[in-house]
């Protein structure tokens, strides 16, 4: 178990506090009707970001739920580029440059965990170094994906970190209400794996557990399912109202527990961070994220983008309809105002 | 005291449930998010106050139990009424669906009544995540045993919802994402059933009509209202299910245009548009005065908001498949 | 915990022995195309007859897999009838009557185990007294539904008893290959239900663990995960040939440990069974399943029965298929030699 | 030294994963039993032996993450074939099938590679136990992103499955079950690859055309040689791929004979044959002298075993459906 450094954990709450920052400013762009329904990262940042920073994006893949994007940017400044694509609905959202071990964001619950399980055997029977990471949900670790997954991921001792955020909801289904077991990570045992359970708002801990499982599985010794616990401090989405069922007690006694106070402290009482620095990394992330977003809204698109990428080359009948589309011209067919022609 | 009251499809849709609830203490409805919160669309508000948690059930998350679950409970002798969060995550219990409720009855040869209704939103036109909008009623369609319900006005969905959870049989009640909030109209207030599996004429023509279900129909409402205007008399039949379908209906108003047009928000590949077509020429070929144009998704995935528009079928599109139509021979 | 008593050893032993020299017979049926392709239930006997034994076909239910009906007698003699029709092809092969609370084979592998779990919460819901019990195998524990229905049985505390029979093989695959899981019953902490692991060969534990477990389910105490051990001594299906995968020293070995010997010796240790028990038994099963298969042979079938029962009313469109085929008369469509119209 | 061997569907299905796996090391097979006994029908045979056990892989049982896995393996660059025991278990993993294979390449814009082929044997005709003869292409085909093949000979099993591996983009190749030993015939030794999308002219006529694919091509062949005895003459089209269809084949043959018949196992209502007589419809409808006729399964599931011979549509029920539009106007 190798500790975060002083300054890895330094590197690791400048992206939590850029993270939440951004995430304020997308909060408010979603609420101008700029960009479209988002999953809010608070509460997650610290499980994120250390997760990122424990792992080595030049060889480890990160394979996301939807929630974590604003956490990632250690794997690539595109990740964030990306991310706004995505919200304004432009198809490049979900496209990363090769260099960016990113998967796109995943919609379908669990589904992104037989993919990762698949990626990390690739990985190996291609002899490439390195693991891949999975996040998803309590409540996706109820869908069969989870289990078909992290079974055959025992079964091929995969090098491949499973890590559950266990944020207490499914939009707004309560954990005790999405299974009786006590821990998700007591789940590891029936898939003979090792299993952790961890405080998911402790950075340190984060960094911890992923440096862990990521030595194991470098070294032949398979998956581990890391069950992190955290609080979801914001709504599901930007569409939900939690105040109708989150209890307010609650949430206020998960506030006291918020991942980025904990750093922000634990490091002042370091010596290693102070309110101007906080202001200054917070100025800087708002920059990157206006800057994203104004290079997504200038973002061409074609007008028969629509058939693009479907397949590698149009069937004939796709052939026909985009040439249909494109011959209807204006009248045809309309594109949203915010999109460019190429 | 009016007999109608005015609604969105969605508080039709939420009246249904009630009254359905009330009605038959076997009806139990469940899914994600369905109870304390009424569901992500408030579909079903106001049930788990009134009924009860036994009876209105937020479940894990977990599509194949939800549905596998209602098997069950049908065995004995309940009747389920199971929200799918959106059309697109049915895939995850298509399994259950295809090979074990629609085949319940079929399997033990009448012992077990598979009174089974999955509700869930689909269709375009709101700017949703991925897999949220797919249209996949052509598939299902295709599966022996479900039956395939589609209403397109408010009145409809209050009425043919009653008739599905009412039905001893599977049914697949497809609810247009567009149309919670955008369809409203008159709806009745008392206990309202609507049989399944008779078409509905929403517009009556002579030169040509548009065949459609769910949110198109009221497109096709505008398209036909607006040419209208130019002197065109066009149909519009809302075949408000697909399974049955309402052959008879398609064949009187097909013999009696010669022309139609027939749209779907699918892609068209495989889709039922096909199916509409084959049948009108099994049905009408004689009557046919040109060939029978469908206008369709693309044969593409649903795609992201800024394609939207490009890609579900508009009026524009529309319209100009019947002027192709009506200018033929 | 209630260890059967002898009178209910020798019960379950008579319909062990009885199944086995069934499966004899149907083997030999199999092999002179007589009945279609069928999962021999060699080796599953103890587990099966005891269970059935331990729970009450008055109220009780048993959803089995595919493997199991000959042992399942004592829940109704109509379950030997719709046996054979299920393996001539009959369609009523898989109805039986309303007082025989046994469900129709499953071939969708796991998919049965929701059902279990619905319909012990719809009889607890309607105040019906009882439990359910779902047999599934080792292979079919991998996959999704089996995850799904157990953590929702935990969430519900529904009184379904999960019943894994783990014969060590899912056709040619062995358990390592199936799961890195030390045992299947270890996967019920990550449900919060209890797990026990039981020698299925020991027709008296199966009797115990499942009466244990219905005692706690009809308390209210929710569901249990049993993982009975057992091994499949015979072929997968009569299409399968075991020789070119199973190990001869291990089929050797699980021989030693034969349910029916084991249950067989113990009872002739204490003067309840001899040879000619033995052979009477086995004559009277092997007149009964006899009886059957001539009965089965005689079944009607309607030349349109294969619309019937798809909806409770046809279609129109099915009705015009139905009225096609029944004019097109014996040139339009042919029913196998075996059916007779009614 | 002859250049073609005689061999059944199923060898040849073999023969072109050996080929496969020895020109591209990328190739890997996934699946139930496929390794160390070569399949439940022996498709797989040799493989394991040839290539072991990192390339020719025994899954656990769990079709999702088969699939899902496979998603993943593409990722990395490898090029899985994955084999469904039996294609109605393909509804385990249709959220994988539909949701993530068929759009990886869409999501991703262009970043991931799909070279994904997922090989199932599918209908009826051989007496099977529920959910494994039925078949589904017709919903497979309404799925953007997915191509899915089904071929009718030994020869062209052997060429569109080596096409289908080394296609970049997801095939479901569908394998009749019937076929497996009964279809045989000429197949070439060397490497054959039969491009996806060009249909195949399985007999040429002048009077009408059946359009079939898999196994049904077979009993169109003998429906036409029958009937060539009275002096008909019938064509019969063999698709080989539903996605992509080669539109332009079904036009030309329509377009000549006037008249067509089109078959097809699976449930009518929503079957790949609507698509396939809307297509003529749009393609033909002026060269049309008769109405298209389906000869479908029936709208009901497929059926066990004693009521088979009574579902699937067979030479009688053919040679009606073309005596009907042949006696037409
Ligand atoms: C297969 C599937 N089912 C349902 C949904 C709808 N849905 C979107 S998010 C969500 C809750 C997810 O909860 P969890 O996995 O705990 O992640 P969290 O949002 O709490 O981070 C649901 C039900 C979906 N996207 N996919
Ligand atoms: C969903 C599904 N996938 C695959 C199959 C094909 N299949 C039939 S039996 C079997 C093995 C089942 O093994 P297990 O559950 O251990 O039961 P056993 O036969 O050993 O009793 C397989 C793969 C199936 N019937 N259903
Ligand atoms: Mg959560
Ligand atoms: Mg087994």
């Amino acid at each position: 178990m190798t500790r975060p450094s002083d300054e890895q954990l330094r590197a690791i709450l400048v992206d939590m506090v850029g993270a939440r920052a951004q995430a304020g400013r997308l909060w408010n762009l979603q609420r101008q009707g700029q960009i479209g329904t988002l999953a809010p990262i608070d509460g997650h940042e610290a499980v994120v970001a250390a997760t990122a920073h424990a792992l080595d994006p030049a060889s480890d893949w990160i394979l996301p739920q939807y929630r974590e994007p604003l956490a990632l940017q250690r794997f690539g400044p595109e990740v964030l580029d990306q991310y706004m694509l995505y919200n304004i609905g432009h198809p490049d959202g979900s496209r990363l440059p090769p260099s960016v071990r990113v998967a796109p964001l995943q919609i379908s619950l669990a589904t992104q965990i037989p993919h990762a399980v698949g990626l990390a055997w690739g990985m190996t029977l291609r002899h490439q170094p390195g693991v891949t990471t999975v996040f998803f949900g309590d409540g996706s670790s109820s869908e069969g994906d989870f289990h078909e997954a992290v079974n055959l991921a025992g079964v091929l001792r995969a090098p491949v970190i499973l890590l559950c955020v266990n944020n207490q909801w499914a939009i707004s289904t309560p954990l005790h209400q999405q299974t009786a077991a006590e821990s998700l990570a007591d789940r590891a045992v029936g898939y003979g794996i090792p299993g952790v359970r961890i405080d998911g708002n402790d950075a340190a801990a984060v960094f911890d557990a992923v440096d862990e499982a990521r030595q194991l599985a470098l070294g032949g010794g398979g998956p581990t399912l890391i069950e992190a616990n955290v609080y979801r401090l914001g709504a599901h989405t930007t569409a939900d109202d939690p105040t109708r069922y989150v209890p307010a007690e609650d949430l206020r006694a998960a506030r006291t527990n918020d991942p980025v106070h904990r750093l922000v402290s634990h490091l002042a009482d370091l010596g290693l961070w102070d309110d101007g620095a906080q202001a200054e990394i917070e100025a800087a992330a708002l920059v990157r994220i206006d800057e994203a977003f104004e290079r997504a809204m200038a973002r061409p698109l074609a007008a028969d983008a629509v058939f693009d990428h479907c397949f590698l080359t149009d069937t004939p009948r796709i052939a026909r309809q985009r040439a249909t589309l494109l011959a209807a011209g204006p009248h045809g067919h309309s594109i949203s105002p915010r999109s460019t022609d190429e | 005291m009016s007999s109608t009251s005015e609604l969105t499809m969605l508080q039709a849709i939420n009246e249904a449930l009630h009254g359905e609830m009330a009605r038959d203490e076997r009806v139990m409805i469940l899914g994600e998010d369905v109870g304390h919160v009424g569901g992500v669309f408030r579909a079903t508000e106001g049930l788990f106050e009134k009924f009860g948690e036994a009876r209105v059930v937020d479940m894990p998350l977990a599509e194949g139990a939800i549905v596998g679950s209602a098997v069950g409970l049908a065995m004995a002798g309940l009747v389920p009424v199971v929200e799918i969060q959106f059309l697109g995550f049915s895939y995850q219990a298509m399994h259950q669906i295809v090979g074990q409720i629609a085949r319940l009855r079929y399997r033990s040869q009448g012992r077990f009544e598979p009174a089974i209704t999955i509700r869930a939103p689909f269709g375009g036109g709101v700017r949703t995540p991925e897999l949220h909008s797919d249209s996949l009623e052509g598939q299902l369609a295709n599966v022996p045993g479900l039956k395939v319900v589609a209403p397109a006005t408010a009145a409809d969905a209050k009425g043919l919802l009653a008739a599905s959870v009412r039905d001893p049989d599977p049914v697949i009640f497809l609810e247009p994402l567009r149309g919670y909030r955008g369809i409203r109209g008159e709806v009745p207030n008392n206990d309202h059933v609507v049989p399944l599996g008779s078409a509905r004429t929403a517009r009556s023509g002579e030169d040509l009509v548009i065949v459609a279900w769910s949110h198109q129909v009221e497109v096709a409402c505008r398209v036909a209202d607006s040419l209208a205007k130019e002197g065109l008399s066009i149909a519009v039949l809302d075949l408000r299910s697909l399974v049955p379908l309402d052959i008879e209906a398609i064949a009187v108003a097909v013999d009696r245009c010669g022309r139609a047009v027939v749209i779907e928000e699918a892609a068209q590949t495989g889709g039922f548009g096909g199916e509409v077509v084959a049948t009108i020429v099994e049905e009408c070929f004689w009557s046919l005065e040109a060939p029978v144009v469908r206008v369709s998704g693309y044969d593409v995935p649903y795609p992201v908001g800024m394609l939207e528009d490009a890609y579900v079928p508009d009026e524009a599109r529309i319209t100009a498949a019947i002027r192709r139509t009506l200018e033929t021979a």
